[in-house]
């Protein structure tokens, strides 16, 4: 952790702002909401994978006392069947209406088909099941492949492959064929002395927020709709029930409750719809919370992933061509996140010659949602293991291949743009230069087999548009009001970065999230924007107060505002030879009236993100059971404004990437069911599975950000699936190329089984 | 003249060239004028006088956020990539 | 979740009353760690839940070295490895308590409960068959006694008629030269439910040089947890080797049947009864010369 | 409507009397009719710990405890644990080693931790971790909870040496 001298607030660990609140079980979170006469309402699923709905009866559950309102597919508004921009993504408002309410077909188990509100959650339960649904049972596909080959089912009649602008002759359930290709292949291959070439899949996993979704909604005479719910973005949520509802975003308010965790899956709405079309038709709040086993089933997964990586280096260990063929499960609607993996892929390395093809592919899944560098963790799976079998190949240090081939400012992307200033080179130099990596282990132990794995992620991050406004009360003393959810420590990193420029300390700004009426549009808290967007627009209403209040001091000094100077929180001016000084609280006091700085701002050059990860870990070669021994983490972070929460996004990302490489996964049977649909058996780390995570923060300052911060949410959990993949096989001496590697898949692997 | 960089998947227009030199001031531009040298360029990019939503525009390392108003200068070099979805 | 009726009963004869009465429709509720789950997720259907733990027999420990171990059916796992005369005379029924879901799990799940639940993973059933564990059934007709090993009849069925409940189980106090083990196989390091579990009891001669008796049992590889017969008899007398363990652990797999499931394939489980048993006696016959 | 049962109890101190379903369970009871909702519903089958409350001398997940059984016992829950001195050693090691991100386990998390340095007032990290095991946490990765753990642990017993 390099030291900061130049700040005075940035790099130090303040408490949180909100952090009483949650250790007191205070904090309101969405399901916490309570109106004495709220309705309580429920959603029925489709019990099948794939099946046209033919008919509903809601007689029966209508004749329940305790039901209020009854709701299906014909009570959302009819939408085009086209593609819309929606705040930051572009999204088929069809698909998006379907997703929530199935019209024709249910295309996963899960898929609501019918809401009810009743006076009671359990009567609501039992209305569900009076409920009648005749269903034409069709043929589910439920992997990638398959779900490719002609005369596979068809989910949807009207999808077309769409390639560059291009769109294809016949439905089928490839929905997009994306490219990116520079150089000459062929040449490339030819020039390689060692080549690579294997085939990849990852199941399909869900980011496993401990917060179920919920939504509590109200709907008054006057039409004005209000929504209090979990979500990354509340702007998002107001964009998504305008567009489903077809009402005005003025007559929508979101309010964002503090939420339990997203990673990524609370940015689409599943039940905000229908909560508040159920408090529209009662004119009651009506509440809803999912089960965990709705959330598994209902909720966008992490796609599951096949993919094939042929890499080919030179004796030197210089990399002569690369070339990756994607298929991400985008699940019943298009949309997976296959356009960042392909992005992804190879982007720390400086390859001259390489093509990438991803196919984004429907099936008889829950429509697949972001997760934490969505596509990246997938694609760099594959990638990184098959460097790793270069080096192995050409018996060189995977440290030494990665500082040969690494890339810096002023290379070439895969995809053309040129990297602007970028860290990933200090954290390899980083890594080699760690301790965990100058200790060697040994190969066995007491009938353990062990090993290292290396691996390096990418992640581009993002910006988008943010805002803030700052009040400045009279005691001087800070209101700070902000648009992004904080799931993670983002209202003390942002409420920092305001201090740092009005030299207070953060306890004195008192940073809140406001609801959509209370505060200009900002995006999700999600692309690991937050801190650098957000931030920006703190920094800048900051400015704005700062050149205010050294206008008040002007004025009170009768002085120019170009004779008074800012310095650590004083204002200072020279009159008549005398030196004039006054605090921040005493300017604040003579302003005798508020000041108010409100900014919105949209900044470009996030500035892209990179990790470099070294696991050590111990295979029971009796039973396959894989145990984690040591995890060091070491990422460029640009800079980091509170290290305490920059450090926790890198261990939580670890512990999240060993679930995905060791426990985690989808189960389903041949109908379509998922049969591990609860935290009992979607397996993820429990404190007693993992070792203490040492994390080293590289600072290389972002140029597009004035502290120079770069997002650092996401991309800690790209690494982990290749180094643990990385270690076992180096353990085991066999390639383990399918996620999750459990006990059994590891046995196999070992011919033991 | 703004060097363009031809996604592959389009090269079928451009009789297989890769990077082509183009005119223009702004994005909308640049498209007016590749299309009058390869006919069916602009539907491939455009949806009316809109770069369509699964295509994204760098010039130089910057994504644009200004769409088909995006200047572009003489040494600009210009990417149209697929869009990041899903994430 | 359906609605029911709650009855918390005082003496065991209102609770037999109560059993006799509803027949199906009534349900012992001791820690409710699987009961209501099951309830919840309509994977059981009942009008009446019996509350047992306000009555004094089957909440008691009671150990003496003439009469051994009576533990009544709910008292809860956390009383049970807490208590010094169980950890030093059955450590193998600890490590299975020990394991039974979280802390928390721990603090209501009970003995009894994992019996009467019989499900064939359930952690505890084998440490008791190979503690030669009976468990104490009442009933309109009076008491009874089964084997734990012949408890479970099928997945969730076991030897108990209508109107009968489990009071208690008793454990013989433990031979000289003797220890038991149980572990079993989990993906993770704790909270899942047994792929294999695998109990171990073993009598030695004073020399610890050979088995003077063993017993094997085997959870999660057939409908109900399985006593291993013939690898616990070729054992008695032998010499302790690995070959006689290996010998052991091959008639263990013999008798396996298991399936596949999200838990765990059939071949891996198989595999892991070789495994498992290998520990699993090499554990007990440790303990006989650790208590040295 | 099925019919309610009259329930005596006390929780964090104080007598409390309440209606319930015999189906509801504890975990209902406190977040919808006595409107304690610090405690948390993550998984509602006894997996993620975020319900874990005190039920008389040790932790339970009040998920899987019916609200009738409450009659006649002593509950804490994470409103309890404060006290008018301030915050509980473990709420103030959470804060200074940010062993918090979203919060929605925190709770639970704080609740499981003081049972653990009651019954063994100097854990080793194994202790912690085997004891946390039944709480979920998604965002810390939990080395940040197992240091604050470790961290009251060292302040509690200091207090104590003081003390005496």
């Amino acid at each position: 952790m390099a030291e900061n001298k130049e700040f005075k607030v940035i790099g130090t660990r303040p408490i949180r702002h909100d952090g009483i609140d949650k250790v007191t079980g205070r904090a309101a979170y969405g399901a916490d909401i309570h109106f004495p006469d709220m309705l309580h309402g429920k959603v029925l699923r489709s019990p099948y994978a794939h099946a046209r709905i033919k008919s509903i009866d809601i007689s029966k559950a209508s004749s329940h006392p305790a039901v209020k309102c009854i709701i299906t597919s014909d009570d959302l508004p009819l939408v085009e069947d086209t593609i819309t921009e929606l705040g930051e993504t572009v999204i088929n408002l069809k698909y998006l209406s379907d997703n929530i309410l199935a019209s024709d077909k249910a295309l996963y188990k899960g898929h609501p088909v019918a809401a009810v509100a009743a006076t009671d959650p359990y009567l609501a339960e039992e209305a569900l099941n009076m409920i009648e649904v005749d269903y034409e049972i069709l043929e589910p596909v439920l992997d990638v492949r398959q779900a490719m080959e002609p005369g596979a089912p068809v989910l949807h009649e009207s999808l077309k492959k769409e390639s560059m602008g291009k769109e294809g002759d016949h439905s089928q359930n490839v929905a997009s064929h994306s490219q990116r290709k520079n150089g000459d292949l062929e040449a490339g291959f030819a020039a390689a002395d060692v080549i690579v070439e294997r085939d990849f899949s990852t199941a399909t996993i869900h980011q496993g927020y401990i917060e179920t979704h919920n939504a509590t909604a109200q709907y008054n005479e006057d039409g004005e709709l209000t929504v209090w719910c979990s979500t990354q973005g509340a702007f998002g949520v107001r964009d998504q029930l305008s567009k489903i509802l077809k009402m005005p975003v003025s007559k929508i308010k979101v309010v964002p409750m503090e939420i339990g965790g997203g990673f990524g899956g609370k940015v689409q709405v599943y039940i905000k719809p229908i909560a508040a079309l159920l408090a529209m038709k009662t004119r009651k709040p009506v509440k809803m919370t999912m089960t965990r086993t709705e959330v598994f089933e209902g909720t966008g997964p992490a796609p599951g992933s096949y993919i094939r990586v042929k890499l080919g280096a030179d004796n030197t260990g210089k990399i002569t061509a690369a070339e990756a063929h994607l298929v991400f499960e985008a699940g019943a609607y298009p949309g997976s996140a296959v356009g960042a993996g392909s992005l992804c892929i190879f982007a720390p390395y400086k390859i001259d010659n390489l093509q990438i093809d991803g196919y984004d592919v429907v099936l008889n899944k829950p429509k697949s949602s972001g997760y934490r560098a969505p596509g990246a963790p997938n694609a760099c799976f594959a990638s990184e293991c098959v460097i790793d079998e270069i080096c192995q190949k050409l018996n060189m240090d995977p440290i030494e291949f990665r500082l040969i081939n690494g890339a810096k400012e002023g290379d070439r992307r895969c995809d053309g743009p040129i990297y602007p200033k970028i860290g990933y080179l200090e954290t390899v130099e980083a890594a080699q230069q760690h301790h965990h990596y100058a200790e060697s282990i040994d190969q066995t132990s007491n009938g353990k087999l062990r090993g290292r794995g290396v691996a390096s992620g990418f992640w581009m991050n993002g910006g988008g548009r943010s805002s803030v406004t700052i009040n400045v009360n009279s005691d001087g003393r800070i209101n700070l009001i902000e648009g992004s959810t904080d799931i993670g420590g983002t209202r003390a990193s942002i409420a920092m970065q305001a201090a740092e420029v009005l030299g207070l300390p953060a306890e004195d700004i008192m940073p809140a999230v406001g609801d959509t009426d209370s505060v200009g549009y900002t995006g999700v808290t999600g692309g690991s924007r937050t801190t650098f967007a957000t931030g920006i627009a703190a920094i800048n209403a900051a400015e704005d107060i700062r050149a205010q209040m050294i206008g008040v001091a002007a004025n009170h000094w009768e002085l120019r505002p170009s004779d008074v100077k800012f310095k650590d929180g004083t204002f200072l001016a020279q009159k008549n030879g005398e030196a004039l000084q006054m605090t921040f609280k005493e300017v604040a006091a003579a302003a005798g009236g508020p000041l108010v700085g409100a900014v919105t701002a949209s900044p470009g050059g996030a500035g892209n993100g990179f990790a470099t990860h070294i696991v050590d870990l111990e295979v029971d070669s009796e039973t396959g059971k894989v145990d984690i021994l040591r995890y060091t983490a070491i990422q460029d972070v640009g800079r980091a404004i509170h290290p305490s929460y920059a450090e926790g996004q890198v261990e939580g990302g670890v512990a999240q990437g060993v679930g995905w490489a060791l426990s985690e996964g989808y189960l389903y049977n041949d109908e379509g069911h998922m049969t591990n649909a609860s935290f009992l058996d979607y397996r993820m780390p429990t404190s007693y599975d993992l070792p203490s995570i040492e994390t080293v923060l590289v600072e290389v300052p972002n140029p597009g950000h004035p502290y120079g911060v770069r997002g650092a949410g996401e991309v800690p959990l790209v690494p982990p699936l290749a180094a643990i993949a990385n270690a076992v096989s180096r353990a085991i001496g066999v390639r383990m190329t399918e996620l999750p590697m459990s006990p059994d898949r590891v046995l196999e692997a070992m011919g033991s089984i | 003249m703004a060097l363009v960089s031809v996604p592959s998947l389009m090269q079928d227009l451009t009789a297989g060239q890769g990077q082509i030199d183009i005119e223009g001031e702004t994005i909308r531009e640049i498209i007016l004028n590749f299309e009058k040298a390869f006919p069916g360029i602009k539907d491939r990019l455009c949806d009316g006088d809109r770069i369509k939503p699964f295509i994204a525009v760098y010039v130089g390392s910057e994504l644009s956020q200004a769409g088909m108003r995006e200047p572009v200068s003489p040494d600009s070099e210009i990417h149209f990539v697929p869009a990041i979805s899903g994430g | 979740m359906q609605a029911f009726e709650y009855v918390a009963a005082k003496s065991i004869s209102e609770a037999i009353d109560l059993l006799s009465e509803k027949g199906d429709q009534a349900r012992v509720l001791s820690g409710g760690t699987d009961l209501i789950v099951q309830v919840r997720e309509k994977r059981r259907s009942l009008e009446l839940m019996i509350d047992v733990k306000q009555i004094p027999e089957v909440n008691e420990i009671s150990y003496n070295a003439t009469d051994g171990l009576v533990l009544g059916a709910s008292t809860p796992c956390y009383r049970i490895y807490n208590n010094t005369d169980i950890k030093s005379a059955y450590p193998g029924l600890i490590d299975a308590v020990s394991i039974i879901g979280g802390i928390q799990v721990q603090g209501r799940a009970s003995v009894g409960g994992n019996l009467c639940n019989a499900s064939p993973a359930a952690d505890s059933i084998p440490a008791l068959i190979v503690l030669n564990a009976t468990c104490a059934i009442v009933g309109p007709s009076g008491t009874r006694e089964i084997a734990a090993k012949d408890f479970c009849t099928a997945p969730g069925q076991t030897a108990m008629g209508k109107g009968e409940f489990l009071t208690s189980i008793k454990i013989p106090i433990p031979e000289k030269n003797s220890s038991n083990f149980y572990l079993r196989f989990i993906p993770r390091n704790e909270m899942d439910i047994a792929v294999v579990g695998v109990g171990a009891s073993v009598v030695l001669d004073e020399n610890h040089k050979s088995f003077v008796s063993a017993h094997i049992a085997l959870g999660a590889v057939a409908p109900t947890p399985l006593y291993a017969e013939e690898a616990s008899n070729l054992l008695a007398g032998q010499g302790i080797s690995d070959e006689i363990i290996n010998q052991a652990a091959e008639a263990a797999q013999a008798i396996a049947r298991p399936i596949s499931d999200m838990r765990g394939t059939a071949n891996q489980r198989k595999h892991l009864v070789g495994v498992l048993t290998r520990r699993a006696l090499n554990g007990a016959v440790n303990r006989v010369k650790e208590t040295e | 409507m099925p019919k309610k049962t009259h329930v005596q109890t006390e929780i964090n101190g104080e007598g409390v009397e309440f209606l319930c379903e015999p189906r509801q369970s504890l975990l209902e009871v406190l977040r919808d009719e006595l409107h304690l909702t610090g405690a948390k519903e993550g998984c509602n089958n006894g997996n993620c710990g975020a319900c874990t409350v005190r039920l008389g001398d040790r932790i339970v997940n009040s998920c899987l405890v019916l609200g009738v059984e409450a009659e006649g016992q002593k509950i804490e829950t994470i409103e309890g644990i404060a006290t008018s001195e301030g915050l509980h050693p473990i709420q103030q090691k959470f804060l200074e080693h940010a062993a918090l991100q979203c919060g929605i386990c925190t709770p639970g998390f704080i609740v499981s931790s003081k049972a653990l340095l009651e019954q063994n007032p100097t854990p080793s990290e194994e202790d912690i971790r085997f004891w946390l095991a039944g709480n979920l946490c998604r965002c810390t990765g939990y080395h940040k909870i197992v240091e604050a753990v470790v961290d009251a642990a060292k302040s509690m017993n200091a207090e104590v040496a003081d003390n005496g």
